[in-house]
């Protein structure tokens, strides 16, 4: 998949925040059209950052791109302002379900329409009603008060009320019991099928997040440490260790023996 | 009985005016969560303007549609000198800079006009009252009163029924998701202050109207706040419904109350009856309530 | 206190009986009863919505209940307010993080000391005797049991809101801890961890529940099965406010209805870390 | 929660130290030259004739100096050689009546401002009605001076006047619980109203149509001269002033200080950031809420009853709305949520308001000094035509100058100046380790 | 060998009583201009600096202080709270004070030394117009020997100004037989004076007395003119200028009350100005031509003869010997006996007992289109004890 053109390039970017914070050192990513591609790595290392810096909404929290290129569909946009970039066709669902509390799930799904070139409202809500049932029975419900898991799915469904090209999504899986996390990211895949809408997936789940994106990115402090074909990357000893948990025997290790020995080796940084 | 329906009418108008004043202050806060307190000021400008342009030669209802125009132009210009900057800023700073705007409009407003009295001449209405039966009725509040109604639906199918009306509550809920839908915020709050500007001069141009314009009208800029917050801070029809009661209940107040506590009872009530009537409603009649899920 | 004598066993901590909680049309809980024994992790468990915050809330008394009664220690607490159940020993986490954001990390530990100081405004405000005294005794307390145990010498003085995730869950364990409670409510303590920190804060929980000089119970909500299945000696599978099972790990895995409700038919470590 | 930063090579050995006032010797030797500034450097110099005493002091300086580079003794702290030498600084100079007068108003709007950061800035409670606590503190006050009929031996010792004060505080402070108690259920900006409500009921209608009318309107309170003494000292000059006003408020910033830093302040803090998980760490939010809205009461009504000191009549039109609104500006500017802002703020609205006072200055002087001496010309006719224009436009655009002042300072500086204040202050506790 | 005198000046610009105040600051200036350029105070120039306080006394107090510091001797207030506030102060530190407040509680020395005005107080105004309407209006209405004349009061019962001569209005209106109904508050602000009005017509009074200023006075006449109250207005100074008419349109009609000098540009009955009322509009236009003489007021005037009365004491200060303030109380201001300022005023006397300038002032009344004189009231000549021993001070 790596021989269709991208139809996002980043090209080794810094980011700071508050003009001093460097939390990004030179990340470079490629997702190609119509392709799904994972972003895996520890708390802090990046991953939000990463994809604000894509959408723009750095800007809103004093962050800056402050070297290197993001190309979308050939196009320079680290300079533009969220809004023109979601425009584009970029839209990121921004961690920890950012709902709009205080308007019906239905009104939260509209507030995505505005901007879709063709396809009425109508239809739009229709097609995330297919995806989502649960929505169509919550549609009148005030979101701030549906439970976490509906909220993750309202966020979603109003993203692809946009008509996107590509999706940034963070941590979708986060806090969603274990069938709702199989309902999620059978969608995501039904998605890219069906619509064609390219995915940049960030999860601190590996194991699904492997098992639905190709290709896959790890991230640490800053940096991209190491990519690859997925089926590449769940063969890799210390992938294996640390994202999916699993020990040299490949069995899976209790957590009360965990509990007994301390901190082990940091890895390459 | 006739004094009590009386008081009633004469509140019903007066609140008409001050439910003018009150949408401003809505609207606002509506779509950016900020307190406005320079709407007295903006209320001011609006009154300058149109007499500006009425004693040019224009006349009033024209008069009051440039004033528009120039409202929309300067709410504009407004935010984007002094507000756009501080987009995701405390919110609290905002409200400060909203009182460097009083003082600063204020000024500018004495600058080019002074600070004496002026009035529409010719009267655009006329000062003989209107009769039925036993009631009398000034054109000024008749007319500002219906005007009050015809925002009150304009506005309110705005925010129903358009994408933007949409679009604008959902960055006053949250501005971050709303930019990553695309809905740019600082045109958002551009477009606010430019309805808001718009809602205060045609307050302006009938207060004006009232008994002359100079600074301290801009007074009922703070005066209205009880109607605000009765109808809830960012409900349209709550400001209607708050400007309307809060006149009523000052009318009943002067009339029956003044008696036993002689001076100001008229107006202070508001600010009595609005403590007292919080402790039941805390966010008003239609206030958006804070969501407190943990 | 009809009750009061009912629940007198000496090994309950926490009884539920029959607890409803309506909002609207929405049954959070519908009759829920549930028992958690001293010194246990009684683990809770339940699809997205099925009201397992809400259970929390009731327990800490956010939320009252409409019908049904609620015992600590064989105390009816109903009525009494969240600060007021603190002090009796209920101290929790929360499911968004709820920490406070402009304080430093000690702050955000000392606060939780707050039930066992009670200095007031004149000694407080002149800073003498008391107050003095206490401040230091329990930043004492604060620095060599909790920051120790936790491993966040480091971040002492951090601003919270400027740390990444996982370490703000980690703090707001540590807030909770700083009460001394007997009863720990976790609200998904390790939604949005990555495995590393699962293990940490896996392993903090045991702790917490085994060492001797703490030995609190605790009730754990979590999605993560591998953990819950692991750790927990008993869980308590809700369903939009309706008990499936409560019972030891193996027999709730094994249960066809849960697998049905909330595990899903494949292979239910996929979610596991 | 501006934590302090030590310099590296100074460590703490203990819990107590590292809760003590002074986290280091330079923070020590800024705060007590501070306090040497204040009470001696602004307010006194030594009288004619007296000067030698200075220079001793300096020559003294001079001696330890030596003592401590030449034979080092072990506890022998280096700022003491500092201090006579800040000391024969402070004792040569003073600042003119008119200066004091300034300081007397800052110190006024700081003090006021204290309770208003209370309120705001550490419990979260927006208020727009302090100035109503200031009147009841100062109409308390003055009624107690004026006719409380106290036993001789208290008149005689000049204790009249600050047991008033401390009444007049605890007044205040139930009058503002009195008014917070809506706060248990009526939270954010709609909170804003039932401040305006106390301000609105106590100060102009309580206080106008009731108790200003005690013993027939007007000169009833106007306080003769001699009425305001603090123990042998009748409060007439603006030194006196001065003095009253520094002692009141160090002792309140010392006060708040102390609070903010233990279990109550912390409560505060906390209701403020996050009430759900407060409540839920055991603080029993009303109490809390209450408490706040009492010490802040105190506080305006020890604000209040200052105020006496330096007015000469009381009446409600001391205490508009306006002053409320203010005082809210004042810790905007200063910085939410730090004493120090309180006390920033007050500095910089005062200094503004009297500079852009000054610039008048100028303008009147062109008519009466440069007018006449200017050659007839382009020029004089320009001047002539628009410094009369200025001059007669100056209020408006001295008003429009402060407008623009508070937005641009609040939109380049939105954290306030006690921001840059902590940066700085911190950047000197690290000096000259500052790595 | 000339000195500069310097003259400080505390006055709103800006604040609630700007829309007055602002004319008055102008007039002053104006004012000290005409002084200087007619041999300043016996050649020694004038220097007079002013502030604007927006009518915010703390504000009031700092300016007082940086004036006394800059070392002037005589202050030109303004407004009633700030003067009342000063004054023992004032006493203090030996400042003449000359106020626009002309508040009856600053005209006994006993209580406060320094303060002078050169207009009659508030309560002989208001003492004036009741006795001219009860000898000119009353006698014509119909009711006239069948009842007593009925009598309210409207006001900010908040503000000093405002409130300042209640007592006195009471004590006369009872003393010539009113009956004194129920008074009614009214707020500076008012945009209206609905239920104020409903609530008089309860009452029917005959005549009101309006404490307040212009804005809102127009404002409680046109309501009462909507609502047909019906009776005549008596209005105080401040509230009675050339704005009036043209706020409050044909409900004016008819106003009476008391003007401390003749309005801005005023001739007299026989066709030409009043003494020095040319001086005032030539000074007006030369120095402020920006602003077309129909928009200056009364206020202007008034300003003038503040002035002007500070000037004939310093005069008289400077030839006693020397310019510090009590020079200028005792050997200036106190040694004035019934001097013409000019202006439409009534001659001023001050002694070291009693600055009450006037014993009594003249009535006008506002009809078809002009202020026209409606009776000269003099108090003393016809009360002459009350006048001695009772009226002084409230
Ligand atoms: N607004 C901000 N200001 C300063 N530092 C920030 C800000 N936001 C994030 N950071 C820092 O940037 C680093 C990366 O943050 P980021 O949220 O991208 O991590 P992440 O990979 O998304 O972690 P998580 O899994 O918790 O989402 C963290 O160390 C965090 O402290
Ligand atoms: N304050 C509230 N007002 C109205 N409805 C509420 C409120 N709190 C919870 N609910 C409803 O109660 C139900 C249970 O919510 P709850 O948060 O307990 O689910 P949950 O089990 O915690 O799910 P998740 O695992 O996603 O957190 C939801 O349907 C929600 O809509
Ligand atoms: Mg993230
Ligand atoms: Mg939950």
């Amino acid at each position: 998949m790596e021989t269709q053109e991208p139809i996002l390039k980043i090209s080794n970017i810094e980011v700071k925040y508050h003009e001093v914070i460097l939390v990004l050192k030179g990340v470079s990513i490629e997702v190609p059209k119509g392709g799904i591609v994972a972003l895996l790595g520890a708390n802090g290392a990046g991953k939000s950052t990463t994809l604000k810096a894509i959408s723009g909404l750095l800007k809103t929290e004093d962050g800056k791109v402050t070297d290197g290129a993001i190309e979308f569909e050939g196009e320079r946009i680290h300079a533009q302002g969220a809004a023109t970039i979601a425009r584009k066709g970029i839209i990121q669902v921004i961690e920890g379900r950012r709902v709009f509390e205080h308007l019906t799930v239905e009104e939260n799904l509209k507030v995505g329409a505005h901007l879709r070139k063709s396809g009425s409202v109508k239809e739009g809500l229709e097609m995330v009603y297919h995806y989502f049932p649960r929505l169509r029975e919550k549609r009148n419900e005030t979101a701030g008060f549906i439970s976490g898991g509906e909220q993750q799915m309202t966020v979603v469904g109003r993203a692809l009320m946009t008509e996107p090209k590509l999706v940034l999504l963070d941590e979708p899986s986060m806090g969603l019991a274990p069938m709702l996390i199989h309902e999620i990211f059978n969608i995501i895949k039904q998605l890219n099928d069906e619509q064609g809408i390219s995915i940049l997936l960030v999860e601190q789940n590996a194991k699904l997040a492997l098992s639905v994106a190709p290709y896959a990115y790890v991230m640490e402090t800053g940096r991209i440490v190491m990519d690859g074909e997925s089926s590449a990357l769940t063969e890799n000893e210390d992938i294996k260790d640390f994202y999916l948990g699993l020990t040299d025997k490949g069995g899976r290790k209790s957590f009360r023996e965990v509990k007994h020995y301390k901190r082990r080796k940091r890895w390459l940084s | 009985m006739e004094t009590f329906v009386i008081a009633l009418i004469t509140g019903v108008l007066v609140g008409g005016i001050y439910a003018l004043v009150a949408l401003g202050w809505v609207i606002i806060y509506k779509c950016s969560g900020v307190l406005n307190l320079a709407m007295g000021e903006l209320t001011l400008i609006g009154a300058y303007v149109t007499l500006t342009f009425y004693t040019a030669g224009v006349p009033f209802i024209p008069a009051v549609l440039l004033t528009l125009v120039v409202g929309a132009v300067l709410g504009y210009l407004t935010e984007r000198i002094f507000l756009d900057k501080l987009i995701g800023e405390p919110i609290l700073a905002v409200i400060m800079v909203t009182v460097g705007l009083s003082f600063f409009l204020k000024g500018l407003v004495e600058f080019l006009w002074g600070t004496d009295t002026r009035v529409f001449t010719p009267p655009v209405f006329s000062i003989e009252p209107i009769t039925l039966s036993f009631l009398k009725i000034s054109p000024v509040y008749l007319w500002s009163f219906i005007l009050s109604i015809v925002l009150l639906i304009l506005l309110v199918s705005f925010f129903k029924f358009t994408s933007w009306g949409l679009s604008m509550q959902a960055t006053a809920d949250d501005e971050t998701a709303a930019l990553s839908l695309g809905v740019s915020a600082r045109f958002v709050y551009a477009a606010s202050w430019a309805i808001a500007f718009m809602s205060a001069g045609v307050g302006g141009a009938l207060l004006g109207n009232i008994n002359g314009i100079n600074i301290s009208v801009g007074h009922l800029g703070l005066l209205v706040l009880p109607a605000v917050v009765l109808g809830g801070l960012n409900s349209i029809p709550g400001a209607i419904v708050g400007g309307i009661t809060i006149g009523v209940l000052q009318n009943l107040a002067g009339t029956y109350l003044d008696v036993y506590f002689p001076g100001g009872v008229k107006e202070i009530v508001p600010f009595v009856f609005m403590t007292v009537f919080l402790l039941f409603k805390p966010y008003g009649l239609w206030g958006w309530e804070r969501i407190e899920r943990v | 206190m009809v009750h009061a004598a009912k629940s007198k066993a000496k090994d309950v901590l926490l009884e539920l009986e029959d607890v409803h909680m309506y909002f609207g049309r929405v049954a959070a809980l519908a009759g829920v009863n549930l028992r958690v024994r001293k010194g246990e992790i009684h683990s809770i468990i339940g699809p997205n919505g099925a009201g397992k915050t809400v259970m929390m809330n009731c327990i800490n008394g956010l939320y009252k209940p409409q019908r049904g009664s609620i015992f600590f220690d064989g105390q009816r607490v109903n009525g009494f307010a969240p600060s007021k159940r603190a002090r009796l020993g209920i101290a929790r986490t929360f499911q968004k993080i709820e920490l406070f954001g402009g304080m430093t990390v000690l702050d955000n530990i000392r606060l939780g000391r707050h039930i066992h100081m009670n200095s007031g405004i004149f000694s407080g405000g002149m800073w003498i005797g008391k107050t003095k005294r206490e401040e230091i005794e329990s930043r004492q307390f604060i620095e060599e049991e909790i920051i120790d145990l936790l491993e966040i010498e480091s971040i002492r003085h951090k601003t919270v809101n400027m740390l990444p995730y996982g370490l703000q869950k980690r703090v707001e364990l540590g807030r909770a801890l700083a009460l001394q409670p007997r009863l720990l409510l976790l609200d998904e303590p390790l939604a949005g961890l990555n495995l590393e920190e699962v293990e940490d804060m896996a392993r903090f929980i045991l702790d917490i529940n085994e060492e001797e000089r703490w030995k609190v119970t605790c009730i754990l909500v979590e999605h993560d099965m591998g953990v819950v299945m692991d750790i927990s000696h008993s869980v308590f599978v809700l369903n939009f406010g309706h008990k499936i099972v409560d019972g030891p790990p193996e027999e709730v895995q094994a249960n066809p209805e849960v697998v049905k409700a909330y595990l899903g038919e494949e292979d239910m470590y996929t979610t596991r870390r | 929660m501006s934590s302090v930063w030590l310099p590296c090579g100074d460590y703490h050995e203990t819990y107590s130290q590292d809760q003590g006032w002074w986290q280091t010797s330079l923070i020590r030797f800024k705060m007590i030259s501070l306090l040497a500034f204040v009470f001696i450097g602004c307010p006194w110099a030594l009288p004619e004739g007296w000067h030698w005493i200075a220079y001793a002091l300096a020559g003294l300086g001079v001696i330890l100096f030596l003592v401590k580079i030449i034979a080092n003794p072990p506890d022998f702290k280096g700022e003491w050689v500092l201090y006579p030498f800040v000391l024969a600084l402070f004792m040569l100079y003073r600042l003119p009546d008119y200066y004091l007068s300034v300081m007397v108003m800052i110190g006024y709007y700081g003090m006021g401002a204290l309770g208003v950061q209370l309120l705001i800035g550490y419990t979260g409670l927006i208020t727009l009605g302090h100035a109503a606590f200031i009147a009841v503190g100062a109409y308390v006050s003055a009624l107690m001076v004026l006719y409380f009929h106290w036993p001789q031996f208290i008149l005689d010792a000049g204790l009249a006047y600050p047991i008033s004060i401390v009444v007049a505080g605890v007044f205040a402070g139930f009058w503002s619980v009195l008014f917070g108690l809506p706060s248990a259920k009526v939270k954010g900006f709609y909170l804003i109203l039932t401040t305006m409500a106390a301000q609105f009921i106590t100060v102009d209608f309580i206080l106008t149509q009731y108790v200003a009318q005690i013993g027939g309107r007007g000169q009833a309170f106007s306080l003769p001269p001699g009425t305001i003494k603090v123990g042998p000292w009748v409060i007439d000059s603006d030194v006196k002033i001065y003095f009253v006003m520094a002692v009141i408020l160090t002792l309140m910033v010392a006060f708040v200080a102390n609070l903010f830093r233990s279990r109550v302040g912390r409560a505060w803090v906390a209701i403020r950031d996050n009430d759900i998980a407060a409540e839920t760490m055991g603080i029993n939010i009303v109490q809390y809420k209450l408490l706040a809205f009492f010490v802040a009461g105190f506080l305006g009504g020890v604000t209040g009853a200052f105020w006496l000191s330096n007015t000469a009549a009381l009446s409600p039109e001391h205490f508009p709305w306006f002053l409320s609104l203010w005082l809210v500006g004042v810790i905007l500017i200063g910085g939410v949520g730090s004493i120090h802002g309180a006390i920033l703020g007050a500095l910089f609205m005062v200094l503004i308001t009297e500079s852009l006072q000054w610039s008048v200055i100028p303008l009147t002087d062109y008519y009466d000094e440069v007018a006449d001496t200017l050659n007839p010309g382009q020029l004089k006719n320009i001047l002539d035509w628009l410094v009369p224009k200025l001059l007669m436009d100056f209020a408006y655009i001295k008003d429009m100058v402060f407008g623009l002042a508070i937005c641009a300072f609040l939109i380049f500086e939105p954290n306030g100046l006690s921001y840059r204040w902590w940066q700085t202050k911190n950047y000197f506790n690290l000096w000259p380790f500052s790595y | 060998l000339a000195k500069t005198v310097k003259v400080g000046g505390i006055m709103d610009t800006t604040g609630a009583t700007s829309d007055v105040g602002k004319d008055y600051a102008f007039g002053m200036v104006e004012a000290f201009k005409y002084i200087n350029e007619n041999g300043g105070i016996n050649g020694n120039k004038v220097k007079y600096t002013w502030f604007d306080y927006g009518y915010r006394i703390p504000e009031a107090i700092t300016r007082y202080k940086f004036l006394k510091r800059m070392g002037v001797v005589a202050i030109m207030g303004w407004g009633t709270g700030d003067t009342e506030a000063l004054s023992p102060t004032v006493n203090q530190d030996k400042l003449p004070y000359v106020s626009a407040s002309y508040s009856a509680h600053l005209t006994d020395p006993a209580k406060s030394k320094y303060n002078f005005f050169f207009s009659s107080d508030y309560s002989t105004n208001a003492r004036a117009c009741l006795t001219a309407w009860f000898d000119k209006k009353w006698p014509q209405h119909p009711d006239y020997g069948k009842r007593k004349p009925r009598f309210a009061c409207c006001y900010m019962s908040a503000s000093p100004y405002c409130n300042a001569p209640i007592k006195a209005i009471r004590d006369h209106a009872t003393m010539l037989g009113f009956e004194v109904g129920a008074d009614q508050d009214v707020s500076l602000f008012a945009l209206d004076a609905k239920s104020q009005i409903n609530a008089l017509k309860e009452f029917k009074p005959d005549v009101v007395w309006h404490g307040n200023t212009t804005m809102s006075v127009s404002a409680t006449m046109r309501d009462a003119y909507s609502l047909g109250l019906g009776a005549d207005w008596i209005i105080n100074n401040w509230g009675f200028d050339e704005n009036l008419p043209r706020l409050a349109g044909p409900a004016a009609e008819g106003a009476i009350g008391a003007t401390p000098c003749a309005f801005f540009g005023q001739k007299q009955p026989d066709g030409n100005y009043y003494k020095n009322m040319d001086k005032v509009v030539e000074y007006a236009a030369k120095y402020n031509p920006g602003i077309p003489p129909e928009k200056r007021l009364i206020r202007t005037v008034q300003a003038w003869a503040d002035a002007l009365i500070f000037w004939e004491a310093a005069n008289r200060a400077d030839k006693a010997g020397s310019l510090d303030g009590e020079t200028i109380k005792t050997k200036g201001f106190e040694t004035m006996r019934n001097f013409d300022i000019g202006l439409g005023s009534s001659p001023v006397s001050y002694t070291a007992t009693d600055h009450r300038p006037t014993t009594g002032c003249l009535v006008q009344e506002y009809r078809n289109g002009a202020f026209n004189e409606l009776s000269r009231v003099d108090l003393k000549a016809r009360w002459p004890e009350k006048w001695a021993n009772e009226w002084q001070g409230w």
